[in-house]
């Protein structure tokens, strides 16, 4: 298993080269873009499938990776070392799955955007953002540095700023990109400094050498404006999770990402965009650990997953409510990280990824689908859909499925993460009292999430349509290889045992007669930072010379925890996993009961808990504080002021005052001059002056005759010198 | 009584008329009237002095040579003031001033 | 002296040669100026290429090679010395480069074209002249040399209030400029009493921190020569730079200037101060720099956030990317604050790349302003002076898109890496400041992306619907630029190669006070 | 006696008409005054036996210059009707007025003082009387320009050769051709 440039960096080359040649050739030949972006994702995906291969049924040993630098650029010797900034590559499994993960997503939706996108104008120019989109998160994933994480972590905050922003004749496109690009940018320039605070002390910001010198103490005893460096670090590094991940307080921008095409809402919301933010809280989960502020991330994580939920409830868009269902499901993973469940967090990350790529795929098909002709744009409100199981029974299908598996029903892949990480949450509660509240936030949250995605399934699919001529207009789906294909596979990995290894998750239930191989959670785990203080950097190229330290094949299943805690830990997962049943079935329930039966009345609890309802109808009022409060009154107004104290005042009167200095000086020393000098008496100056301006004005009279005058007087002069 | 200072006391008095024509006169011919009284004041000057110093001809050959270039003068001045009111239909000297410009 | 030494003589007189054959050229014959300045500069881009070819990367001083030294006026032992080392020799680059576009650029310009042309020409001669000598008299007399032709050319081709903005500029920089002499002769004074012996201007031969230890009477107090005289000479380069407080001079001459101007503006003239620094002040002053760094730290910030906040307000696009401009100089005092490689090289190459960025927003504000005849994003009585122009002008978006975001530092582009540089660098030094300036950052990124949204996106308003996008001639000048901003960005190595010798040498002299 | 009586009314004549010239208001008249103080001048040259000096001097003055002054004056007749230049400055009238005169008199005071001193310092006291008198001078002159002086004759004539081919063609009326060019 030694990677060379060859096998690895193809995964990343493949969409980037296709982004460059797109970028010229989509005017062109958009077809050909197309196609070309197609196959360079397929390409790029039989790579990651290589790797995972490689990882996944070569060894088991979670500590294995293989890690290649080069130097980006250097600055020569720095107090005698050299100052290299590096970029290079580090795979382990986490990377690995993740690779594929990202690649097959990206595979699928391109396939998708050709049904989705075709009649859109701007058919080959969608492919050049995605291939971009794509390879940006590919590099993200494949980066060794943090620095090089940052790379592609902005790159692809640009690419969302472009697919937000594609529908760029659409005014409140223009809105939503630059929203989610501001918004991120807050995120990310903590990161930024969270990577200058652990580059300035360690002089590198690689992953090994941050784990090497989290293990060796060089964190200890620095401070940072007050707070030790190692919590300053990693408070600004899970900052950047915040933005990027849409965690609260900086969840504003991901609900208006929709305003992109929805393939790309697909792409942001599940393989890519949001799921960099989480990676990154997991790669440098030690460096969280170490600075202590775990409890802050499961907080964080806690109240995201339930507010984001509470405003779910009550979208009427189709759109909408994945979105925020999205911010929710983000939050469980970041209240994974924060309990301490990195495997659970990792895992929801991918089955999340899966479930909701094909839900908005879904969606998207739905709404390509309901086409106004009054209007001539496609249709997103769920008040005038229902009914729609009749025409699109496929789509139906793959959305039903992912839906189970969103709300945690036993068989799918949501339930099998989502329950540990709630697993692990109730095992911290039941530990420190601090902690209760973030996993009764996620138990809420799980119910809330249940019913509010059965209340879409049934609005949507069932009952009686409620806007009859838009329901006539609908076609009935056919089949097609580009529409129901990609559903179809992802409908598949929704599935829980593709990730547990058993057929219902979580090892409890074993299928009689298979092997317990419960891949997922032996193959990632907490990066065993102890290890990475004996590795010496190895350049591009070289052999790996880590065999001798590192086995390939290891398996613990009591996970480093002594026979007594993992029996305890067992038991409290086997109390969550029966709750989060109960409650995934009792949240469909309600909504069976209001959306099907209509036996308790939405309207009656909105109007009961209207100042809530308020509340959540302007989304806990973050927009109105960030925007109205704090951009519109704070931001602008300070800018007009200072606009105007520079041009206005300092400029004005301070820079130009100084004229008004020299004309009073000058106003002054006329005076002496006039007023003093000529009545002391000293005319002198004044008169010689003047006489002098007589006389050079005379000078230059151009008169022949006065020249002639002047001539005469030299003669003269000349003369009387002479005699 | 005919001696040279009465010459050049003459001499003198036609110098000086000829300067102050040159001076008070804004009439460009009226200024070349004053340039003939003026160069005539010098032939005078010499053919009074070899007259009465050392009576050879030089001093006449000079106020020869000073009759014909007055005589030239005249004529490309006054060819200079027929051009100049051509152009500017005035021969007042204060219209003359391109070297101002 | 060997024959290629003259290599330095040749960049400097060539534009000058060009302004003799643009002043021989009969003032009918447009075309041809046109066409001679042009291939003046592309010359002068060509000798560029050749200094850079022939530059030795590893020397960290002056380059002996290129060196070239004649006595000028024997009496005060004013020297005519050229040379050229890793810090000047990306600023040639730059100017070489940008003037070569700026000649195109100016393609357009009616009135008056051979004054014009001429006066450009002798602008360039003058901005090499800056970054060539090594005699600071000698770099005085360029200094104000290049006044003269700025003058004009913002006082002529200027907007409707050009006269204002050119008196304004010229005394800004002139008071600056006295403060320098003055500077200057006290050091010529003082030269004697150290090590050398003798009166000198030669810069090389002054720096080295010989004066830290004179002190000087002036009315009754007793000053250190050392910190007295940087302070004058701080307050004469922040005025080009322009640091805040001495920064008001740069919106006017920008929204006055026209396109070409304002570009050699902000992408050549805002360097000079700073290279001023790099080679005058802190050379010479080294104790003092170190002694004044954490104040010039506290006005970069200052430039980064004020000039970020003012532009925010600006509803004239050109305004707004002026003050950008004065946003963007912040970092590069901040890097020169840091006294580190990692915020020298961070400096140097944001001066670089700065160039580059700023001076593609200001040709295709040019651009647009050929089409438009105005600048307002909003026009005072509150209607929009573009919309929707992605739709109407695709290329032309494409092409802003890239400036905008190399200009807000995205990664890939060439912002980045210098931003980042100078951040690691400031960050040793001082942290405080580093966490506020990357707000500055986010607000960078707030204004450029406000007025690409009130601008681009949107319905076509009625009053667009008439531009077309950009000619063949417009996208051969940007070209260079886009695949500098971009190249830059992926692999800055040429670029820092050239200079970390160099910048190395005066930060290792830095680091001994 | 005779002499004598030459001398003063030449003198008389020659100081008159210089006077005459300079007090006059009308262009013509004053010509007329210089014609009258050049005859006196060439009375006084024949006082001092210059008979070829004065007959030249009455060719060549009365006969050519003083025509040619006064053709050039009836040429540009009526040109000072203009009282304004054209700056829109009241100009001072073509044959002066007091303040150009008093400024005349100044320049020509000062000029007159140096010169006067000059004079004064002359001892030279011998009467015409006293000295040897002159045969006819024409023959000796013409000896002299054909020999001692033959190199200013030459360039004399040149000179005027040149004056009369200048005088012409600065004098010619424009072509229209050329006018507007």
């Amino acid at each position: 298993m030694d990677y060379t440039i060859g096998n690895i960096a193809p995964i990343i080359l493949l969409p980037f080269a296709a982004f460059v040649i797109n970028a010229f050739i989509v005017k062109k030949v958009p077809k050909f873009a197309v196609g070309l972006g197609c196959i360079t994702m397929f390409a790029s995906f039989c790579y990651a499938c290589r790797v995972f291969k490689d990882f996944v049924f070569v060894t088991y040993s979670a500590d294995y990776y293989v890690h290649k630098v080069f130097t980006w650029f250097d600055l020569g010797l720095i107090n005698g070392k050299p100052f290299n900034v590096d970029m290079g590559i580090y795979l382990d499994n986490m990377s690995a799955v993740l690779l594929l993960m990202v690649t097959g997503c990206a595979l699928i939706i391109h396939i998708f955007s050709t049904f989705y996108m075709e009649h859109d104008a701007r058919f080959g120019s969608f492919f050049v953002y995605l291939s971009l989109f794509t390879a940006a998160m590919i590099g993200l994933v494949l980066s060794e540095n943090l620095l090089s994480v940052f790379v592609f972590w902005e790159l692809m905050g640009f690419c969302s700023y472009s697919l937000i922003g594609f529908y760029y004749e659409k005014e409140g496109a223009g809105n939503a990109s630059m929203k989610a690009f501001m918004t991120t940018r807050v995120g990310d320039v903590f990161f930024l400094v969270g990577i200058l605070a652990i580059w300035s002390t360690i002089g590198s910001t690689s992953f090994v050498d941050i784990y090497a010198a989290i293990a060796s103490g060089a964190f200890n005893d620095l401070t940072v404006v007050g707070i030790p460096l190692v919590t300053f670090s990693a408070i600004s590094i899970f900052l950047g999770t915040i933005g990027k991940s849409a965690q609260f307080p900086l969840q504003v921008w991901l609900p208006d990402a929709m305003w992109g095409p929805t393939p790309c809402s697909a792409l942001i919301h599940a393989a890519t965009m949001v799921a960099a933010g989480v990676y990154l809280s997991l790669r440098m989960y030690p460096l969280m650990e170490a600075g202590g502020i775990t409890t802050v991330i499961a907080y964080i994580g806690g109240i995201t997953a339930f507010g984001a939920a509470t405003i779910a409830l009550i979208q009427t868009d189709i759109k909408a409510v994945l979105a925020y269902s999205t911010i929710s499901q983000l939050g469980y993973m970041v209240l994974g990280i924060g309990v301490g469940a990195y495997n659970a967090a990792f895992m929801h990350l991918i089955t999340h990824a899966v479930f909701k790529a094909c839900l908005f795929l879904s969606a998207g098909s739905v709404i390509h689908s309901l086409h106004d002709h009054h209007t001539d744009g496609h249709v997103q409100e769920m008040p005038r859909m229902g009914g729609l199981r009749k025409k699109m029974p496929f789509t139906f299908i793959a959305m039903l499925c992912c839906t189970f598996a969103i709300a945690g029903f036993p068989f799918f892949s949501g339930f099998v993460s989502k329950d540990r990480i709630l697993g692990d949450a109730l095992l911290q509660a039941l530990d420190h009292k601090t902690m209760i509240a973030p996993a009764v936030l996620g138990f809420i949250a799980a119910l809330l999430t249940a019913f509010y995605m059965f209340r879409m399934m049934f609005l949507t699919f069932y009952g009686e349509p409620r806007d009859k001529e838009l329901y006539e207009h609908t076609d009935v789906e056919t089949l097609s290889w580009n529409r129901n294909v990609p559903l179809l596979i992802l409908t598949v990995f929704t599935l829980g045992f593709w990730y547990s290894g058993s057929l219902t998750g979580q090892g409890l239930v074993k299928f009689p007669g298979v092997e317990h191989k419960e891949w997922f959670s032996t193959l990632i785990k907490k990066p065993d930072v102890e290890k990475f203080t004996k590795y010496k950097r190895e350049a591009w190229g070289s052999t790996d010379s880590r065999d001798q330290f590192f086995e390939k094949a290891h398996y613990d299943a009591n996970h480093g925890m002594t026979e007594a805690q993992a029996h305890h830990a067992h038991h409290v997962h086997h109390i969550g996993a029966i709750m989060s049943i109960i409650i995934a079935f009792f949240g469909f329930f309600i909504a069976y009961m209001m959306y099907i039966k209509k036996a308790w009345s939405p309207g009656w609890w909105s109007s009961k808990l209207s100042p809530w309802y308020r509340a959540l109808q302007s989304k806990y009022f973050f927009d109105d504080l960030y925007i109205k409060v704090i951009i519109q009154k704070g931001l602008l107004g300070m800018n007009n002021f200072l606009a105007w104290i520079d041009m206005g005042i300092y400029d004005r009167y301070i820079v130009d005052g100084t004229e008004v200095i020299n004309r009073f000086a000058y106003r002054v020393s006329n005076w002496f001059d006039n007023k003093i000098v000529d009545t002391v008496g000293v005319d002198g100056t004044g008169a010689s002056v003047r006489l002098f301006n007589v006389v050079l004005r005379t000078i230059q009279s151009g008169k022949i005759q006065f020249y002639f005058m002047i001539l005469v007087v030299v003669l003269v002069s000349y003369i009387w010198t002479l005699v | 009584m005919i001696s040279l200072p009465s010459f050049l006391a003459i001499s003198f008095i036609l110098f000086v008329s000829g300067l102050v024509v040159m001076i008070a006169k804004k009439n460009i011919i009226a200024i070349l009237l004053g340039v003939e009284l003026i160069l005539n004041s010098a032939a005078l000057n010499f053919a009074a002095y070899t007259r009465f110093v050392n009576q050879n001809l030089d001093g006449h050959i000079m106020s020869l040579f000073i009759i014909i270039i007055a005589a030239a003068e005249a004529a490309v001045g006054l060819a200079i003031v027929i051009r100049f009111f051509q152009i500017r239909e005035s021969i007042h000297i204060d219209d003359a001033t391109q070297l101002l410009q | 002296m060997n024959g290629s030494s003259n290599l330095l003589n040749w960049i400097l007189w060539m534009p000058i040669i060009g302004v003799l054959g643009v002043l021989f050229i009969p003032k009918a014959k447009e075309n041809l100026i046109r066409f001679w300045s042009l291939f003046n500069t592309v010359i002068s881009l060509a000798i560029s290429v050749v200094l850079y070819m022939k530059f030795d990367q590893t020397v960290p001083g002056m380059q002996a090679f290129f060196n070239v030294d004649y006595m000028w006026i024997k009496q005060f032992n004013i020297h005519y010395h050229l040379g050229i080392d890793g810090i000047s020799l990306p600023m040639i680059l730059l100017t070489s480069l940008l003037f070569t576009i700026c000649i195109l650029s100016s393609w357009t310009i009616k009135k008056s074209v051979k004054g014009y042309f001429a006066l450009f020409l002798f602008l360039q001669g003058s901005i090499y002249g800056v970054f060539l000598s090594l005699d600071f008299f000698l770099f005085y007399v360029f200094w104000e040399v290049m006044l003269i032709p700025m003058f004009f050319l913002i006082g002529i081709w200027g907007g409707e209030n050009r006269e204002y903005a050119a008196v304004k500029f010229f005394l800004y920089t002139f008071f600056g400029s006295i403060l320098m002499l003055v500077g200057m002769i006290a050091l010529y004074h003082a030269s004697a009493g150290t090590d050398l012996g003798v009166n000198t201007f030669d810069i090389l031969a002054l720096s080295g921190g010989k004066f830290q230890s004179l002190n000087m009477e002036l009315f009754g107090y007793t000053f250190s020569f050392s910190k007295l005289f940087f302070v004058f000479m701080f307050i004469g380069f922040a005025i080009k730079v322009p640091v805040f407080p001495f920064h008001t001079w740069l919106p006017h001459a920008h929204v006055q200037a026209p396109t070409a101007i304002s570009v050699v503006l902000a992408g050549v003239l805002l360097k000079m101060g700073t290279y001023g620094f790099l080679r005058i002040a802190f050379p010479i002053f080294p104790a003092a720099s170190v002694y004044f760094a954490n104040c010039i730290a506290w006005l970069g910030l200052v430039n980064i956030i004020y000039g970020a906040l003012c532009a925010m307000a600006q509803s004239d696009v050109k305004k707004l990317i002026a003050y950008s401009s004065v946003s963007h100089m912040g970092f590069v005092m901040l890097g020169l604050a840091a006294m580190s490689i990692q915020g020298m090289n961070g400096a140097v190459l944001q001066m670089f790349n700065h160039g580059t960025s700023t001076a593609m927003l200001f040709l295709l504000i040019g651009i647009l302003y050929e089409r438009s005849h105005h600048r307002w994003i909003i026009r005072p009585d509150g209607t929009k002076g573009f919309g929707g122009l992605y739709t109407q002008l695709p290329k032309y978006t494409i092409i802003f898109i890239i400036a905008m975001f190399a200009s807000m530092g995205l990664p890939g582009l060439s912002g980045f890496i210098s931003e980042a540089l100078i951040f690691l660098g400031i960050f040793e030094f001082n942290k405080t400041i580093t966490v506020l300036a990357l707000f500055g950052l986010l607000i960078g990124a707030a204004y450029l992306l406000w007025m690409f949204k009130r601008m681009f996106f949107g319905e076509v308003i009625e009053e667009c619907k008439a531009y077309t996008d950009v000619n063949a001639r417009e996208v051969l000048y940007m070209s260079p630029l886009c695949v500098a901003v971009i190249l830059f960005g992926i692999w800055p190595s040429p670029v820092l190669n050239i200079m970390k010798a160099s910048v190395g040498q005066l930060v290792s002299l830095m680091s001994q006070f | 006696m005779f002499d004598n009586f030459i001398f003063l009314s030449s003198a008389a004549l020659a100081i008159g008409g210089a006077l005459s010239v300079v007090v006059s208001t009308n262009l013509m008249h004053s010509c007329i005054y210089l014609l009258m103080s050049l005859i006196g001048v060439s009375g006084l040259y024949v006082t001092l036996s210059a008979d070829f000096l004065a007959a030249t001097q009455l060719v060549v003055y009365v006969g050519g210059v003083v025509i040619l002054m006064l053709f050039a004056i009836m040429l540009t007749a009526g040109s000072d009707n203009k009282t304004v230049n054209r700056f829109g400055i009241v100009k001072i009238p073509p044959m002066g007025n007091l303040k150009t005169y008093i400024m005349s008199l100044l320049t020509a005071g000062v000029m007159g003082c140096s010169v006067l001193k000059m004079i004064m310092n002359i001892n030279q006291t011998t009467k015409l009387g006293e000295l040897p008198p002159y045969s006819t001078t024409v023959e000796q002159i013409g000896t002299l320009l054909v020999t001692d002086h033959v190199l200013a004759f030459e360039i004399s004539s040149v000179l005027l050769l040149g004056a009369l081919v200048g005088a012409a063609v600065i004098a010619r009326p424009r072509l229209e051709n050329e006018v507007t060019k």
